[in-house]
C-alpha cells in the first residue's frame, strides 16, 4: 500500500451490509449486473473506516444511477452527466465526507464527458464508479461511446460508425491518479477495488464491466464466464508479473512499447521476462499501455488497479489555501467586510 | 489671481480616452475624492468591447461618467457637463452626448494628424467650429506633464501615462476638490516604483495648479456636500456589493458561502470580489462550464453551504435544466444573473434587461423559482441579501436579476450596522425522531439535514418524491401535490416581502412602474415632470416573482400605467398576464439604460403631451 | 354454437401483464387486425417506470389500450369495456380505470399464492366478491395454451410465452375480427424460428377456437367499419409520424435531412425512426449530449440541410443557449420537443404540457421562435412538415411542442397524395450581385447563402449584426432594429398560417379552448355535452406564436372561455397576457392524459352545473 | 508524407494570401499572438488545394474566436464551447468542405472539453486550431484549464490550485489521429503545421502557443526568443532523431519509458543513440510519451507533429453506410416512404 493512501483510524461501531441497505425495492431488471455491483458496495462499506452518514452516493440518470437508493447512507441522484459536478460540490463544501459517484458510460463519458475529465485533472477527491455496460440501458438501447464499431442498436439499425472511447485512456490523458478495472461478476475483486478507491486521496477511477442482459446480454462474457475467464484476463498486482491462463501459463512481456503474450510452456521465456506491474510508478506510460489492452483482442482484459500516483488532492489545497490566509490575515467578520476599501463617514 | 467661485447643484462629468490612456482609474480617483467629499454620487464607466482597441481608433475609446451633487443622485446623468477629451476619436464619440454648452477640455497635443485621421475627422474640430455651442478648453497636456516632469528618470513613455494624473488634478482644482486621498493612494499603490510615484504626485500637482495659473479658466466651481444620512459610506459598483451582501449573508446564517461560477461579461467581477475573501471562509469553485457551476453549487447546497451561483444570460441559459434539479430536490439556492445585451453573444459589454421571462420561466415543467432585481448598485448588497434569506427560509432557488449598468456603475453604499441585519440563520435538522425528508414546516420548507447528520441519511434526486416521506413516487396524485406545493411555496414567500411602495402624488393619474437597474433614470423623470407641475406616481418592482402582496391593487388605482423597460415588454407581460390591465410601454434595447429624458418624453406623452 | 352478436358502435380494450407478458405486441396485432377491418381508432401504450421490472410487481405492470369504433374515434377512451389481465398486478392495477360492469378476461392460472402476494392481494379477488359489478370471464390461458402445443419441440419456457397469442386469438374471436393479418406476421416475423411460429400460430387458432367452442362467452361483439374518407391508410405513432413528416418536408424542399440528436425519453423513437431512412439520405448524429446535437443541427442549417433536431424537456432546457443562436443567425431549424413529467427529470415516461412557456420564452435576450404544437399522433406528420415549411420559409428556428402522449399513442393515419402536398423549396442564394447576408425578403428572411458557393462568402455568429450587411455591429440603434426585426419575422408568420378554427355551436356561451395532444379528449367531452343538450364551442391552438390572426376575436366571441390543459395554466398565461380576458382553467398535472369525463364535468360546471 | 494524407489534385485558379483577408478591422490587441497566426493562415490557405469558398472556418467564444470575421471565406462564430460540435454539422452536411475550428484553450478545453474529446474519438475530418494562450483573454484575466498551477489571476488572488490539462494528452486519450505543436511567432512552422492539418483525413489538432501579451504576456517566451529557444524547444521531424541546443548538441533519447536529455559534446553519447521521431507509428505510446515532455522543465517543448495515424473517418464512414443501404435498397422516395410499413386501403 502507498503512502498516498489514507487509512481509517477512528474507532466506529461495526456495521454490517445490512447496515447499508434501503428498504426501496431494487428496481433493475432481473439479472442485471449492477446488483453484484450493489452488493459488493454494501459488503465493502462496512470496512471503509467511515461512518456511514458521512458516505455520499451521487449520480446522474440512467439505470446504473439508480445505485444512490439503495444505499442506506446520504445519497443524491442528479441529473444526466452531472454527478461528478454535484459530488464536486458536495466534497468541497465538506471534505470530510466520503463522496462516491456511481454513473453510466452514457451518463460518465457522454453527457458527462466534460465534468468527468475535469474532475481527474483536478484531481478532487471522488470515487468513481463507471458502470461500463457498453449500452443505453435506461433509455432503452442505443449504442453509447463505448459500445463497439459497428454495433447494431436502436439508433444505428445498419450499425455504429462511432469509433468508442476507452475509458481508461481518457482518464489516463486527463491527469487521473487512480485508475483500475473490475467485473461485476468477480464479487472479491469488485470489493477489493472499491476498497482500494475507498482509501485514495485524489479522483479514484473504477471501470467495472457489467453486463445489461436486457441491451447488451453477454457483451463481457470472455471475461466473466468461467471456460473463458482465465485466457482473456489478466489480473494485476503489484510487484507481480503479468501472467495469466488456465494454468498460468501465459504471460506478457513488453517488447520495446509493444505488450505480447508469450507462453511461459515452450521454454522460451519464464516469469523473469515479463512486464511485472508496478501501480505505483510515477510515470503513467505503462498504465497507458495497460489501458490500451483493450483495443488488441490479442492481449487479455487486465483487471486491478492500473495505476495509483500521488498528487495533492483540490479540496485540501482549497483547504489550506483558505487556513493560509486565514493565518495570514485573521479571520473575517462582518465589520472588516464592510470597511474593506475606502470609507468615509458622513457625521 | 482670484477667479470666480459658480456654486451647482448636481455636475456630470466624463473622462474619455485611449484604453492605454487609464480613464477608469482617473474616474475612479475622482470618484473616490468626491465621495469623501461628501457629495452624492453615480458613476458609470463604459469600456470598449475590445480588450486593448488600437490607439486612437473611434471604438477604442473608453469612458468613465460620473455624476454628483449636493442633493440625491440617482443616476449617472443623461448629458455630460463637462467632457474630458484625451484624443480626437474620444471627442467624437462622447460629442452627441454633451449637453449644450458643456465645458470639453481637450489635450490638443493628441490631434495630430494619425489622430484626426483615425478618428475620421477630415479636418481639426478644434481648427474649423464644429465646435460652436461648446466651452473648449484646449490644453497641451501631454506638453505640459512632459514639462512638468522634465529632469525625473522616467522614460518617455512613462512620462506619457502619467498625463492622464495631470488631467485629473486640473479637474480637482476646477471643482475645488481636494488631492490628499489620491496623493495618498499614489504613495499606496506606486510605492515599490518610486519614480514613477514621485512622476504621478508631481503630474497631479502640476495639473492642479495649472488651473490656478492659467488664464484659460475663469471661473471655478463648487458642489457642496449632500445632506446624507448619517453614518459611514464606501462607494461600490453593483458586482462589488453583490459579493459583500453575500459574504454578509453568509456570516448572518452562520453558514460557509460557496461560489461555484464560470467567467462571463459582465458577471466575472463577483466571483473575482469573492475569489478575495478567502478569510471569510469563502470557497470560490471556476468551474469548467456553467453547467459544472451551478451543478456544484448544488452539491454544496445539499452538504450544508449558503450555495451561489452567478452568472449573466448565456449562462443562465445554460444553466436552467440544473436550477429545475434545485426546484424539485427543494435545496436552497442563490443565482445571480447580470444582464447583458441579447440574444444570444448578442452585444456582451452592453447593459439590458430581456432575461425577465427567462427567469421565470426558463425551465422544463412546472418550476417556479423566486425572482428578485436589484435597482441600483448599493442596492445590490440589499438584494443578495434578501436572496439568501428568502432561499434558506423557504428552501429554494431564488434567481437575483441585476444588469451591466448596475454591475459596473457605482453609488455610495451606506454601510449597515452589523447588528441592524436581520437574523437570516436557518438550523439544520438534527433530530431523527419523526425526520422525513419532505416534511413540511409551516412555510412549506422541508428539513436541511446534511450528509454528517447521524441518522438522518436519505436520499434525494430529481425524480418526483413523495410528500412528506420523499422516496420515488410514480403516483399521479402525488405529482399533482407536489407541483402544487412546489408553486404554493412561492405564493408563501409574498408573506415574507414588503409591499410595493408609490412614491409622487396621490392623486397622480400616472403610475410608472419599473424594475431591476432602471430605477434611477425613472426616479429622476418623474421628479422632473413633478417639478413642471404634473402629478405622477412612481412604483418600482423589486420583487417579480411574487409579486409585493399590494402589486395588483396599485396597479389598479391609477388611470394609466407606463411600464419603461430595456427590452420589448417583459414586465408588460406578466403584469397583464398577473392583473389584466392595459400598460403603455416603453421599449429600448439599445444596449444602453435609460436616459432620464427618454422616460420624461414618454411620461408627459402618455399624460397627453401637454405641458403644464 | 350459434351465440348472440352484438352491434356496438365503439369499445375500449385493454391489455395488461407483465413487461415480460407480450401485451404491447398483443395490442398492436390487435390494432393493426382492427385498422385493416376498417375500424377507426386510437391507442395508447403504458409502460412501467422500470426496463423489466421483475414479474408479477405492481409496479411492472404494462399495458396497451384501444379504442375503436364505427365512428370517429378521438381518444384511446376513458375506461376500458374489457380488460384483458394476465396476471393478479394487472388486475390490481387497472379495476380501478374501467367502466362498470366491464368485461375482465383472466388468465387465472396466474392467480397463484406467489402473484397474489407480489400484487398484494390478500385474498384471491376471484374468489371474493371484490369484483362485483363486473363480467369476469376466467380463462386458464396458461394452461389452455400448453394444451394446444402439447407434442411441439417447444420448451415450457418458450410455451408459456405463446399464452399472449393464445389470448389474442381469443380477443379476435370476441370482437369478430379477422386472423389473416396476424398469422402473416407470424410467419414473417418467426420465418427462422419455424417451431416458433408454428407454436404461436397454433396458440392463436386455439384462442380462437376457444372462443367459439367454449360456454363462457354467450355474446360476441360486432364494430362495423367506420365511414373513413377514401384512401390509403397506415397506423401511425406520433414519433414515427414526426419521423414520416420530417422525411416528407426534406423530399419535396429538395434538401437532405439531417438529425442531431441525444436520446431522451420520450422522443428516442424519432432518432431510431430516422436513422432507419439512410436511403433517404437521412443523416442521424447521435452526439455526444443534446447540446452537441443542436450545434451540430445548426451547423448542418448553415451547410444548407433540413436541420432537425429532437428531445423532451430537460433536453430543450439544454438547448436553450444554442437556440438563441439559430434566432441570432436565422438559420432554419426545426426543434421537436416530446413533453413529459417534470420538473426535472420528473415522471419521466409520463405525459405533461409543461413546457410551452419554455418554449416560449426560455432564452437569454429578446430570442422570439415559432411555436407548433400537434394535436393527434397523426398530426404530427402535419405539424413537423409545417414546423419545416415556415423554418425554411422564413429562415427562423421553429419549436414543435408533441408530448408523450401523442409520442407512444397511435391512429390512422391518412396517406396523402404525394402531389397534395404544398411545395416548401427555398432557393439557396447563388448570385453575387448585390449580396449581403442580412438582405431581407418580402418574408424578413435573409438569404440562405451555404458553403461551397463562390462569390458569396461570408461570416455569420452569435453577435449582434448590422442589418442587411451582416458585419458585427455594437450600434446601440441597430441593435434596437435587430431585435424589433426578429420579433417581426414571427409576426409574418401569422399572414401564414390557419386561422383558429372553431367548431360546434356558433351561438355557445362557453368556448373550451385547449392546445397539442389534449384534443381528442377536449372533443369527446365537448361532443358528450353537446349531445347533452349544452351549447359549447371549441377551438384548438395547434399554432401558438404567433397565435393565429383571428385568435382574440373568436377568444372574445364568448362568454366564458375554458382552458383545460396539462399542467398549471400556460396557455392561459398567454392567452390572459395576449387578450386581457379573463380565462376558466382546468388543470391537470399527473402525467396522464384528461379523461374526456373529467373536461365534461368541468364544462359542466362552468356553465353553471345546470344538467340540461 | 503518409498515405492517410490527401493530395489535392485540382487545378485551381492560384490565390494569395489577400483573397483570404476581410475588410474587418482587426481588433486584437496590438501586439497579440493572435495576429501572426491569423497571418499565417492567409499566407497558407492558397496552397490547400481547395476553392475558398468550400472552406469554413468555425470557432466559439474568446479573443481566439474571432478568427473567422478575418478569413474572407465562410465561417461561423458560434457559442462558447460549441465549435466542434457546429463544425461536426458542417462536415457531415457537406463532406466536400474544408472545415477549421479556431478556439481558445478556455474555448475547447474547458466548457468546450467534451465536444473535443468526441470529436477526436469519432475521427471526423476537422482541423482544430487550439489558440493556447493559458489564460481567458477576452473575460480580462481568468486562469484557463491550461494555467499553471499556482497561477494568480483575477479569479485566482491567492493562485490557483488547479492542475492544469496537457491539451495533446487528452486528444491523445481521447483517441486523436493526429497532433501537432507549433508556435505563434514561428511563421514558417506554423505554416507548415497548418499545411499538413489541411492535408489529415481525420480530426487534426493543432495546439499553438500563443502570447496573450496583455494578460499572460511572456508564458511562451522560452520557447520563442531568440536566445532561449534553441536551448527550449525540440523540432520533431520524421525520421530524424531528437536534437535541440544552439548547436545541435542535445539530444533526447529514451531511457525505458523515460526521455532524457543527452549531451551530445562529452563523448558519451552520439545521433545513434538518440530517439527517432516516427510520426506514423501506428503505437501511439511514444506521442503519449512526447506529450507528456511538458510536465518536466528539463525537457524541451516539443513542436512538429506528434504523430499521425490511420483510421476511418467520420464524415466519410457516414457516406458509406449511406451509399451502401441506397445500393442495397434503391433510393428512397415520399411513396417509399409513406407505404414503408402496413398500410390498408378505405374504398
Ligand atoms: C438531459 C438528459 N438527456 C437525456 C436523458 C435520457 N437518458 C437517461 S439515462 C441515459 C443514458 C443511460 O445510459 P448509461 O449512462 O450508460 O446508463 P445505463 O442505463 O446503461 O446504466 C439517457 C440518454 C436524460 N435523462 N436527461
Ligand atoms: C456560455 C458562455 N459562458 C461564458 C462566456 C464568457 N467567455 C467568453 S470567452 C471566454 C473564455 C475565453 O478564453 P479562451 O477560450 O482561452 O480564449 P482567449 O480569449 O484566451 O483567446 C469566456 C469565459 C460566454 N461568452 N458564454
Ligand atoms: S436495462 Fe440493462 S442495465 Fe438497465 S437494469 Fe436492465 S439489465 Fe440492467
Ligand atoms: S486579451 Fe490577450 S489574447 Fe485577447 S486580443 Fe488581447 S493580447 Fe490577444
Ligand atoms: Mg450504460
Ligand atoms: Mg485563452
Amino acid at each position: 500500500m502507498s503512502n498516498n493512501e489514507v487509512i481509517a483510524t477512528q474507532n466506529l461501531p461495526k456495521l454490517t451490509a445490512k447496515d447499508f441497505t434501503t428498504g426501496q425495492d431494487v428496481r433493475w431488471c432481473p439479472g442485471c449486473g449492477d446488483y453484484s455491483i450493489l452488493a459488493q458496495m454494501q459488503r465493502s462499506a462496512p470496512d471503509f473506516g467511515m461512518e456511514k452518514e458521512k458516505i455520499v452516493y451521487v449520480s446522474g440518470i440512467g439505470c446504473s444511477s439508480r445505485f444512490p437508493y439503495y444505499m442506506d447512507t446520504y445519497g443524491f441522484h442528479g441529473i444526466h452527466g452531472r454527478a461528478p459536478a454535484i459530488a464536486s460540490g458536495v466534497k468541497l463544501a465538506n471534505p470530510e465526507l466520503m463522496v462516491w459517484v456511481a454513473t453510466g458510460d452514457g451518463d460518465l463519458l457522454s453527457i458527462g464527458g466534460n465534468h468527468f475529465i475535469h474532475a481527474c485533472r483536478r484531481n478532487i477527491d471522488l470515487k468513481i464508479m463507471l458502470f461500463n455496460n457498453r449500452i443505453y440501458g435506461l433509455t432503452k438501447g442505443q449504442y453509447s461511446p463505448t459500445s463497439e464499431k459497428g454495433k447494431k442498436t436502436k439508433s444505428t439499425p445498419f450499425g455504429s460508425v462511432d469509433y468508442p472511447f476507452n475509458p481508461t485512456s481518457v482518464a489516463i490523458g486527463s491527469g487521473a491518479t487512480f485508475i483500475a478495472r473490475s467485473l461485476d461478476r468477480d464479487a472479491k475483486h469488485l470489493q477489493q477495488m472499491m476498497s482500494r478507491a475507498s482509501k485514495h486521496v485524489g479522483t479514484a477511477f473504477v471501470e467495472i464491466l457489467q453486463n445489461c442482459n436486457i441491451f447488451n446480454d453477454g457483451a463481457f462474457e470472455l471475461y466473466t464466464e468461467k471456460d473463458t475467464k482465465a485466457d482473456n484476463v489478466v489480473v494485476l498486482e503489484h510487484g507481480k508479473p503479468l501472467v495469466f491462463g488456465k494454468n498460468n501459463e501465459k504471460g506478457i512481456r513488453l517488447h520495446g512499447f509493444t505488450p505480447e503474450v508469450v507462453s511461459l510452456e515452450d521454454g522460451k521465456y519464464s516469469l523473469e521476462d515479463l512486464w511485472v506491474h508496478d501501480e505505483f510508478d510515477t510515470n503513467p506510460t505503462r498504465a497507458y499501455i495497460l489501458s490500451r489492452f483493450s483495443e488488441y483482442p490479442e492481449l487479455p482484459m487486465p483487471i486491478g488497479v492500473l495505476m495509483q500516483v500521488h498528487r495533492s488532492s483540490y479540496e485540501l489545497d482549497v483547504e489550506t489555501q483558505i487556513s493560509t490566509v486565514k493565518e495570514k490575515r485573521g479571520e473575517g467578520d462582518l465589520k472588516s467586510l464592510f470597511f474593506d476599501g475606502n470609507t468615509w463617514e458622513v457625521a | 489671481m482670484g477667479k470666480e467661485i459658480q456654486i451647482l447643484e448636481d455636475v456630470t462629468v466624463r473622462f474619455a480616452g485611449d484604453s492605454g490612456d487609464g480613464m477608469q482609474l482617473t474616474g475612479s480617483q475622482f470618484t473616490n475624492t468626491t465621495a469623501i467629499f461628501g457629495n452624492d454620487l453615480s458613476t458609470l464607466p463604459d469600456y470598449p468591447a475590445e480588450i486593448r482597441a488600437p490607439a486612437g481608433t473611434l471604438y477604442g475609446v473608453s469612458g468613465f461618467q460620473l455624476h454628483f451633487g449636493s442633493t440625491e443622485i440617482k443616476s449617472p446623468g443623461d448629458s455630460p457637463d463637462v467632457l474630458i477629451a484625451m484624443n480626437p476619436a474620444a471627442l467624437k464619440v462622447n460629442l452627441k452626448d454633451l449637453k449644450s454648452n458643456a465645458i470639453i477640455i481637450v489635450n490638443t497635443n493628441a490631434f495630430d494628424q494619425k489622430n484626426l485621421k483615425l478618428a475620421q475627422y477630415e479636418v481639426n474640430p478644434l481648427e474649423d467650429d464644429s465646435l460652436k455651442g461648446y466651452t473648449v478648453i484646449p490644453v497641451a497636456l501631454t506638453q505640459l506633464t512632459a514639462n512638468a516632469l522634465e529632469g525625473t528618470q522616467l522614460s518617455n513613455k512613462e512620462i506619457g501615462r502619467s498625463k492622464n494624473f495631470f488631467a485629473l488634478g486640473l479637474m480637482y482644482w476646477l471643482y475645488n476638490r481636494p488631492i490628499e486621498a489620491t496623493l495618498a493612494w499614489i504613495d499606496d499603490k506606486f510605492k515599490n516604483k518610486p519614480e514613477i510615484l514621485e512622476g504621478n504626485k508631481k503630474a497631479l500637482l502640476a495639473g492642479y495648479y495649472y488651473g490656478e495659473n492659467t488664464e484659460l479658466f475663469t471661473t471655478r466651481y463648487q458642489v457642496e456636500p449632500a445632506k446624507l444620512e448619517k453614518g459611514f459610506y464606501r462607494n461600490v459598483s453593483g458586482n462589488e456589493a453583490v459579493a459583500i451582501g453575500m459574504v454578509a449573508a453568509a456570516i448572518k446564517a452562520n453558514l460557509p458561502l460557496f461560489l461555484g461560477s464560470y467567467p462571463i461579461t459582465p458577471a466575472s467581477e463577483i466571483l473575482h470580489e469573492l475569489s478575495r475573501y478567502k478569510s471569510y471562509g469563502v470557497k470560490t469553485f471556476q468551474a469548467e462550464d456553467e453547467i459544472g457551476a451551478i451543478c456544484a453549487s448544488i452539491g454544496a447546497s445539499f452538504a450544508g453551504s449558503l450555495a451561489l451561483t452567478t452568472t449573466s444570460g448565456p449562462g443562465l441559459a445554460l444553466k436552467t435544466e440544473a436550477i429545475g434539479l434545485a426546484v424539485i430536490t427543494e435545496l436552497p439556492l442563490v443565482i445571480v444573473n447580470v444582464q447583458r445585451g441579447g440574444p444570444s453573444t448578442g452585444l456582451p459589454t452592453k447593459t439590458e434587461q430581456a432575461d425577465l421571462l427567462q427567469s421565470m420561466f426558463g425551465r422544463n415543467g412546472e418550476a417556479p423559482v423566486v425572482v428578485l432585481a436589484a435597482s441600483t448598485p448599493a442596492d445590490c448588497f440589499e438584494m443578495a441579501y434578501e436572496a439568501s434569506r428568502i432561499a434558506l427560509k423557504f428552501m429554494i432557488p431564488v434567481i437575483l436579476l441585476t444588469d451591466g449598468y448596475l454591475a459596473n456603475g457605482s453609488e455610495p453604499w451606506k454601510i449597515p450596522a452589523t447588528d441592524q441585519l436581520k437574523d437570516i440563520s436557518v438550523p439544520f435538522r438534527t433530530e431523527k425522531e419523526g425526520f422525513y425528508p419532505y416534511l413540511r414546516d409551516e412555510n412549506l420548507s422541508r428539513p436541511w439535514a446534511i450528509p454528517g447528520t447521524p441518522g438522518l441519511e436519505h436520499r434525494i434526486g430529481g425524480l418526483e418524491k413523495a410528500n412528506i416521506y420523499g422516496t420515488v413516487s410514480y403516483d399521479p396524485d402525488n405529482h399533482e401535490v407536489m407541483c402544487k406545493l412546489r408553486t404554493e411555496k412561492i405564493s408563501k414567500v409574498v408573506n415574507d416581502i414588503p409591499d410595493l411602495e408609490v412614491t409622487g402624488d396621490e392623486d397622480a393619474e400616472l403610475l410608472v412602474v419599473g424594475w431591476g437597474g432602471t430605477y434611477g433614470s425613472i426616479a429622476d423623470a418623474v421628479n422632473r415632470v413633478r417639478k413642471q407641475g404634473h402629478k405622477v406616481a412612481q412604483a418600482h418592482f423589486k420583487y417579480l416573482n411574487p409579486f409585493p402582496k399590494n402589486a395588483g391593487e396599485v396597479l389598479k388605482r391609477y388611470k394609466k400605467v407606463l411600464v419603461p423597460e430595456l427590452n420589448l415588454g417583459q414586465l408588460s407581460h406578466l403584469i397583464r398576464s398577473e392583473f389584466l390591465i392595459e400598460v403603455e410601454q416603453l421599449n429600448k434595447i439599445k444596449g444602453l439604460p435609460f436616459k432620464a429624458v427618454e422616460v420624461e418624453k414618454k411620461i408627459i406623452e402618455t399624460l397627453g403631451g401637454k405641458n403644464v
